[in-house]
């Protein structure tokens, strides 16, 4: 498709601005010349063509209203319309961030009300929902525990993260000045008790760890994990973004986390919007209340307002209050299931990939064989020896039989990894004829894997030379 | 309500195929203590209709006044109806991030579309794919710099937005950086000389904002070369990102990175977010700035298509030695820009011109009102500050008519008694500005 | 605002490539005298941003009642979120007629997907593609009957909707055909006796509805054989569709005709359109209805496909000799109703069930006032026919609390003095009808 | 595709329903089982489904939102996205159409301003705009011309009607028991003013008379036309379904029409929304107000209200006063363009249609070369007799580009007719693409006339089979 300033021609607008009703005036004189752009370069199209070009665009791309997507560690669940729609109520979209506490006592309550219900589903003392998505939270979360340890007076330079982590989890210790050290899983893809133990000392200030973890299984041994982190004066540190997989079962605060994140865009529903906006509350223990980031809601007399007044908060995350519109919907869905639909919500899930793991088991190498949690990880690696069709050739041909691929090549420690989280939304026959696509993909392996490699073909683009966009990259379009 | 799909008799069927008698035994990993007995306290279910009912009550109770003169930091514009329209499209707003390029090309290319208006936009070489929000991208641009530098101080504008000197205080104290604060002069603009004198060789970078949180524009050219004559790098913010339609960008004046809140392009103030971070640089920053980025590239039959590139940068692939720990962006509120701009294209500079006659006339009248002051002399964009007789009395007046006052500074900047920050955009009517002075006249 | 998007060049080069040298040449087959000077008196053009607070003011004038009594040919029903998503797919609203099979498979699939779930519901065998509305497409079902017999009566019940008669009437006269009204018995039903009399061999059919305007649930069986004994035809209204989750449909009755409003399908209530005509019949008058039918075919590779079909009966083929002159329908309507309902699917049951419960209750609680009585014995769904000691007084008293009171029968109905028919749909809550109880109890 | 009752599972559901807050009791026992039905077969889909099965649809279907939609008589203009916002304002679609009229003031000074608007523009003394379509407003407008005869005590039987017209012409004088007698066309496309002189008697009521016609050519000898019509007593009928034409430029009123009806789904940018709901409003000249259909918007004391109180109306056409909403978005495109905008659009609309009509000319046969209206009717008997390729197949084909076909087989008179409608709203670009695409494929019709025969082959189906459809018709799906 041409891109929209290849349709621009000179003297096209889609958005009118009106006449002005006060005087107008000279800006040059009045500001100075100097501080004046000489050109704006942005496209011109009349209203027609920007319509047709962005909705044509939108049908160039896959989201979870058009079908499965099973994209393992992003739980894209179905998003209810509902929610998009009381978003979308005036009073919610409308209000200034800087409106007086009297006039936003709704907002107020909702976001007071949402971090009780969080408090209460996760057992942890305090939420904030200032972090503005997952790997926000992650970094405010590990800021607590920094915060945490210079209050105590204690230097502690190393965070300890499993080598099945999310890159986020590294990635949000390192931009807290943290160390990242590696810890090893064992065989049957938990903690590695031993090493942890190896690895643990008083220079440790936190492990980060993902339960169920990113291969899908829960740490059996948590309870002595938690035991070994407290014991050295650690910290643990959960990363909530697989919360879709126990909320209601189990909750974290009772395991022994002292910090943990969600992620709104996921376990709560929140659409994904194509890459964000998400949202990502983190909740702390008793110990880590007063490092919250400020401001944070309190209720006096009845009302709500807004309190800056915590001397040991770890300051501002971000502007104002987070990505409180998805909060809103998140906020909506709790309401709507209860407590009673979340637990289901996490059985179904749960249920639905267990299922997937035993229909499919058959066909595709499964690392870890146990019984999974909200998605399971196998590994394209017999397809590899058998016949050179690699987890990307997969993942590609299953956008040929309608599906967006799963999560692959992560998590790191499985070889071709192929990651597959079909959340609860999805109906047992959708998971049947996904799973048929994915069995009739492993016999194409066999037979005809030069077709495989050419997947996708039912696109309106085959595959893209990603060495060239980075050799050469062109990330801005420019006029030829 | 319930979303998922299963009959009792799928889930039987599924249990059975799985091997397992019942629900519990796919939960058998977690120790038995510590599975949840009691649910947590929250409200029962609701249906649809009682949702909706529950939500709009809920709304009801905000007040959503007349009209609003606060600005600082986020900002009233009409959003023309296309805007919804497109991203109210199910393909849009219900996919994930674009990994799998041959199904996500609309995405992507409504992205590099995006990237490409605000790098012109700003005046520099290339945006990414945006950041969570305004604040979020100044700081990481600071700590950027310092990184990229090997120094370890900061040197930030005091008229830079309060929130944004806040997150870049807690994002450079977790990362050890210093960050040293910049006065500005009477004139509202930054105060050159002591910023002189504050450059030294550990000042990794200098972050000013313009038009700065008193809506004066500043004058980046020379600040630009102060600062890099120290071999430090400029990061300049903005307010109102309107004001681009008009002011010469900080990008074309020298600055290394722009970045500031992308709000005003077609998001709603939903209460402070989403909202969308705006970063731009100069094209020699690209393989070392966060974020995603979306780069064009071609298919095996040679035809154009787009993909996320340079992810070697990204904490999915280089961890703990990425440039950012982000992941999710605001992919659909940079989407809403994309469109809101080439829905305004150069009409961008008429409302920048509307703003401007309407924040003048708002002024004029206010200077009208007996007592009323002009506090900075510099020229400003579509916000200003008055000193007036009793800045608290002037807001609860107007609140009394349901009208959302100005910015009362003083929290911020306890020099500043009495000072409001007043803000008017196109959706600020004469008869509105009017109506402000004659209740103020009262 | 101007939605065309040529620019002066390319204006220019359009007229030099027709070979004029400007507009008005174009206009020259218009007689000279009639070309218009003045432009008609119409207020200047708008930008978007003055369009919605000029259309906002507009719609501000009205008073939405906290909730309202009257149903009447209207219903408030809830209308679940998804009905709108569907609605505003720009593909589905932004389409004609789907004429072209090949590029229309979505609606027409989807309208094929509504003629079956009407069919269902109403008893019969066969259902259009939809109306204008429910009195037309009543009144479209009765010429349709005279049309087929060659007989010029037709009887309507008294306690079909005034506006539904008088739309007969218009229609009737029209063709020339004569309408006789028939009595309603002190229970509300019909009153089979005067229909016994009336029916003759001139009448082509007789037009009933049931659940009728009061509310009452007509019993449909003997009504058809009395009307099949004398060779007429037997038409069957509705009033809220969703009495049809529960009640027997007219077509299982005998009904030869079901036809009425669809309005309560998740279509708004929209101060009274748009709305749709439910149009459905036996089998045995496929090629003789009104309005468009999609059926369900093969394409050359022996693929299910939908495409508009018997187009014979239609305008645009048999002109003069269609069954009809309809032509454009309320296909989006239609749409809506078919995604309520998919939606709903049997819950509808429950949500009729609702509506009986929610409605009983209303009434006990007005039996209890003072001097208040039933009118009419017979069951009814979710509306009622109350006499009350001052029916103006009521309404009013209700209006100065926001509420809209109950349909005062009288305009119609000159005997019913006093006589007010309320509703109660899923929209009422106890506490609403309480809050009715108190307030005429002062 | 599947059919949604082809997804269906008993015990899945969308939509739930509250419980109930008032007692519940056994409904069979109150109202009487023998009024109940046994079964209720309607399809049960979970949310994620339904939202699935509706999307994917709408993706099998071609709306102007994603391209041009040249359909003529149809107007297929744009339709704004800012009307449809603000017909969705709670102020327009939540009253009861019995509100009182103190609680609808909005509404009724919509419709009553909206009236005058159509009486300014089109030159009629009064509108009503109870009418729910185009055909619908022509029943209403030939119902009142019987009235207006009958008040006369004239008996006139016949309406003549030119045999280009709409086929809802002579439907619905026939609903309305008068006689059709065929107006012929001469040589030029317009009226056989010789022709309509020896059929113009007292027995005529009326003539409708479509101009620009169903050619898109404009009438000459309107003035005479009119003349032997008055002259006789017979009223003069207009068809404003192409509207786009004219308003702005000439009025109807002026040329000496007694009844126009219009298309706001057409001329005033309302979408059709697959085939309704339009609105069509129904104006009259002096002499006709008296029959308007009733209830007519009055106003008294600054306020607005219903009456009717008009005993000479032809009573109703329809329940309530006409599709409400359509008429917020007619009405406000009115206000977003004022006068000059309005006049601007037919400029462009025929500007647009004379600018195909050249650069096709060389490629197809052009029946009536002379200037054209909004819209030009092209032949394709060249092709025909060249290579056998059928207007259909042209039409097909032009799928293929990415288009949706112009209007063929219609009007009548013109053999293989092609007729062409590319309104205001279409580019430059867009039309010249559209041109290249029609210029190739009448070279492919030389070149490949199998391969034109053969489309579209790009849909999700190939042409499909009207003649099984019509012979074995099934219109209602059942389970097999
Ligand atoms: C396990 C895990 N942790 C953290 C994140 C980061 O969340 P976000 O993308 O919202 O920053 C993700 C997202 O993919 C994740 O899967
Ligand atoms: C010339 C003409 N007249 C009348 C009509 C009928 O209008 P509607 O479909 O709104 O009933 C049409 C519609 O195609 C038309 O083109």
């Amino acid at each position: 498709m041409e891109l929209i300033f290849e349709i621009s021609k000179h003297g096209r607008s889609t958005a009118d601005v009106p006449a002005s009703d006060v005087p107008a005036f000279n800006i040059g004189d009045a500001i100075g010349s100097k501080y004046l752009r000489d050109d704006l370069d942005l496209p011109e199209v009349a209203e027609i063509d920007l319509i047709r070009h962005y909705t044509n665009l939108s049908r160039r791309n896959f989201g979870v209203d058009l079908g499965f997507y099973p994209l393992g560690s992003c739980t894209m669940k179905y998003n209810p319309k509902v929610n998009e729609n009381v978003a979308l109520l005036p009073g919610f979209t409308g209000l200034h961030p800087y409106a007086d506490a009297e006039s936003a006592q709704g907002n107020l309550q909702l976001i007071d009300e949402m971090q009780k219900y969080l408090c209460g589903i996760f057992g942890m003392a305090e939420f904030t929902l200032q972090p503005a998505a997952g790997a926000h939270g992650e970094l405010t979360g590990v800021m607590m525990i920094k915060k945490y340890f210079e209050k105590k007076g204690q230097k502690r330079r190393i965070i300890l993260i499993p080598d099945a982590a999310h890159g986020t989890n590294p990635a949000s210790s390192a931009l807290c000045g943290f160390e990242v050290v590696e810890l090893r899983s064992n065989s049957e893809g938990g903690v590695d008790i031993e090493h942890l133990q190896s690895l643990m000392t008083e220079d440790v200030a936190a492990l980060m760890l993902t339960n169920p973890n990113t291969l899908g299984l829960f740490e059996r041994n948590i309870e002595k994990v938690a035991q070994i982190i407290h014991e050295k004066g650690g910290l643990l540190y959960g990363d909530g973004a697989n919360a879709n997989a126990f909320m209601g079962k189990v909750r974290p605060g009772d395991l022994g986390f002292d910090v943990i994140q969600l992620n709104l865009h996921k376990t709560f529903s929140t659409p994904h919007g194509g890459g964000g906006p998400g949202s990502g509350p983190v909740g702390v223990a008793k110990a880590l209340v007063d490092f919250l980031p400020v401001p944070r809601v309190v209720k006096a007399d009845d009302k709500y307002k807004w309190s800056g007044k915590f001397p040991d908060s770890i300051g501002r995350v971000r502007s104002f209050y987070g990505n409180f519109n998805v909060i809103v919907k998140a906020y909506t869905y709790i309401r709507s299931l209860g407590a009673e639909g979340l637990k289901r919500a996490t059985e179904m899930a749960v249920l639905n990939a267990n299922y997937i793991k035993e229909i499919l088991k058959p066909y595709y190498d499964l690392p870890y064989d146990r019984g999974c949690m909200h998605e399971c990880v196998f590994s394209g690696t017999r397809q590899v020896s058998e016949s050179g069709v690699h987890t990307s050739d997969i993942a590609k041909r299953l956008i040929d039989y309608g599906y967006h691929p799963p999560t692959i090549y992560f998590p790191l420690i499985v070889h071709e990894a192929i990651m597959i989280e079909p959340t609860e939304t999805e109906s047992k026959e959708t998971l049947d004829t996904f799973c048929d696509a994915m069995i009739a993909i492993a016999r194409e392996a066999k037979e005809n894997p030069d077709g495989v490699k050419c997947a996708p073909v039912t696109t309106p683009v085959t595959r893209l030379d990603e060495v060239l966009a980075a050799r050469k990259p062109d990330v801005c379009w420019k006029r030829s | 309500m319930d979303y998922c799909p299963h009959t009792s008799e799928d889930i039987e069927q599924m249990q059975a195929a799985i091997g397992v008698a019942g629900i519990d035994e796919l939960f058998a990993d977690i120790p038995e203590k510590f599975r949840l007995k009691q649910m947590p306290d929250i409200p029962a279910a609701l249906s649809e209709q009682e949702t909706v009912s529950v939500m709009s009550d809920l709304a009801g109770k905000n007040k959503l006044p007349q009209f609003t003169l606060t600005g600082a930091g986020a900002y009233h514009h009409f959003i023309p109806a296309v805007v919804g329209h497109i991203t109210g499209r199910a393909e849009f707003y219900t996919a994930y991030t674009p990994y799998q390029a041959e199904i996500s090309q609309g995405l992507l290319q409504a992205i590099y579309e995006y990237q490409t208006m605000i790098a012109h936009l700003t005046g520099t070489e290339i945006a990414n794919a945006s950041m969570y929000d305004g604040a979020s991208a100044m700081a990481e641009a600071a700590v950027l710099c310092a990184k990229m530098s090997g120094r370890n101080k900061i040197i930030v504008a005091r008229s830079v937005h309060p929130e944004y000197r806040q997150v870049l205080r807690t994002y450079s104290w977790a990362n050890g950086y210093t960050v040293v604060e910049l006065p500005y002069a009477p004139s509202g603009q930054i105060d050159l000389e002591s910023l002189q004198r504050k450059l030294d060789d550990q000042v990794a970078a200098v972050l000013v904002q313009s038009p700065n949180f008193f809506g004066v524009i500043e004058d980046i050219a020379p600040v630009a070369d102060a600062v890099h004559n120290k071999g430090a790098l400029l990061v300049a913010g903005f307010t109102d990102g309107t004001s681009l339609g008009i002011l010469k960008p900080a990008g074309a004046a020298g600055a290394d990175f722009v970045v500031g809140e992308g709000q005003s392009f077609g998001n709603p103030l939903n209460y402070g977010g989403p909202y969308l971070g705006i970063f731009a640089a100069k094209e020699k920053f690209m393989r070392r700035i966060p974020g995603r980025l979306v780069g064009a590239t071609v298919d095996k039959n040679g035809r154009r298509g787009f993909v996320l590139t340079l992810q070697t940068r990204e904490q999915h692939i280089r961890r703990e030695k990425a440039t950012s720990n982000i992941c999710s962006n605001e992919a659909l509120c940079a989407l809403a820009a994309g469109v809101y701009l080439a829905a305004l294209g150069k009409n961008l500079k008429r409302l920048s011109e509307l703003n401007i006659y309407k924040t003048q006339y708002l002024k004029n009248k206010l200077l009208g009102l007996a007592g009323w002051k002009e506090v900075f002399s510099s020229p400003v964009y579509n916000e200003f500050v008055l000193r007036c007789p009793d800045s608290k009395k002037v807001n609860e007046k107007l609140k009394n008519e349901g009208i959302t006052g100005g910015y009362d500074l003083q929290k911020n900047y306890p020099e500043l008694e009495n000072s409001l920050l007043f803000c008017a955009t196109e959706m600020i009517s004469k008869e509105d500005m009017d109506k402000v002075a004659d209740i103020l006249k009262r």
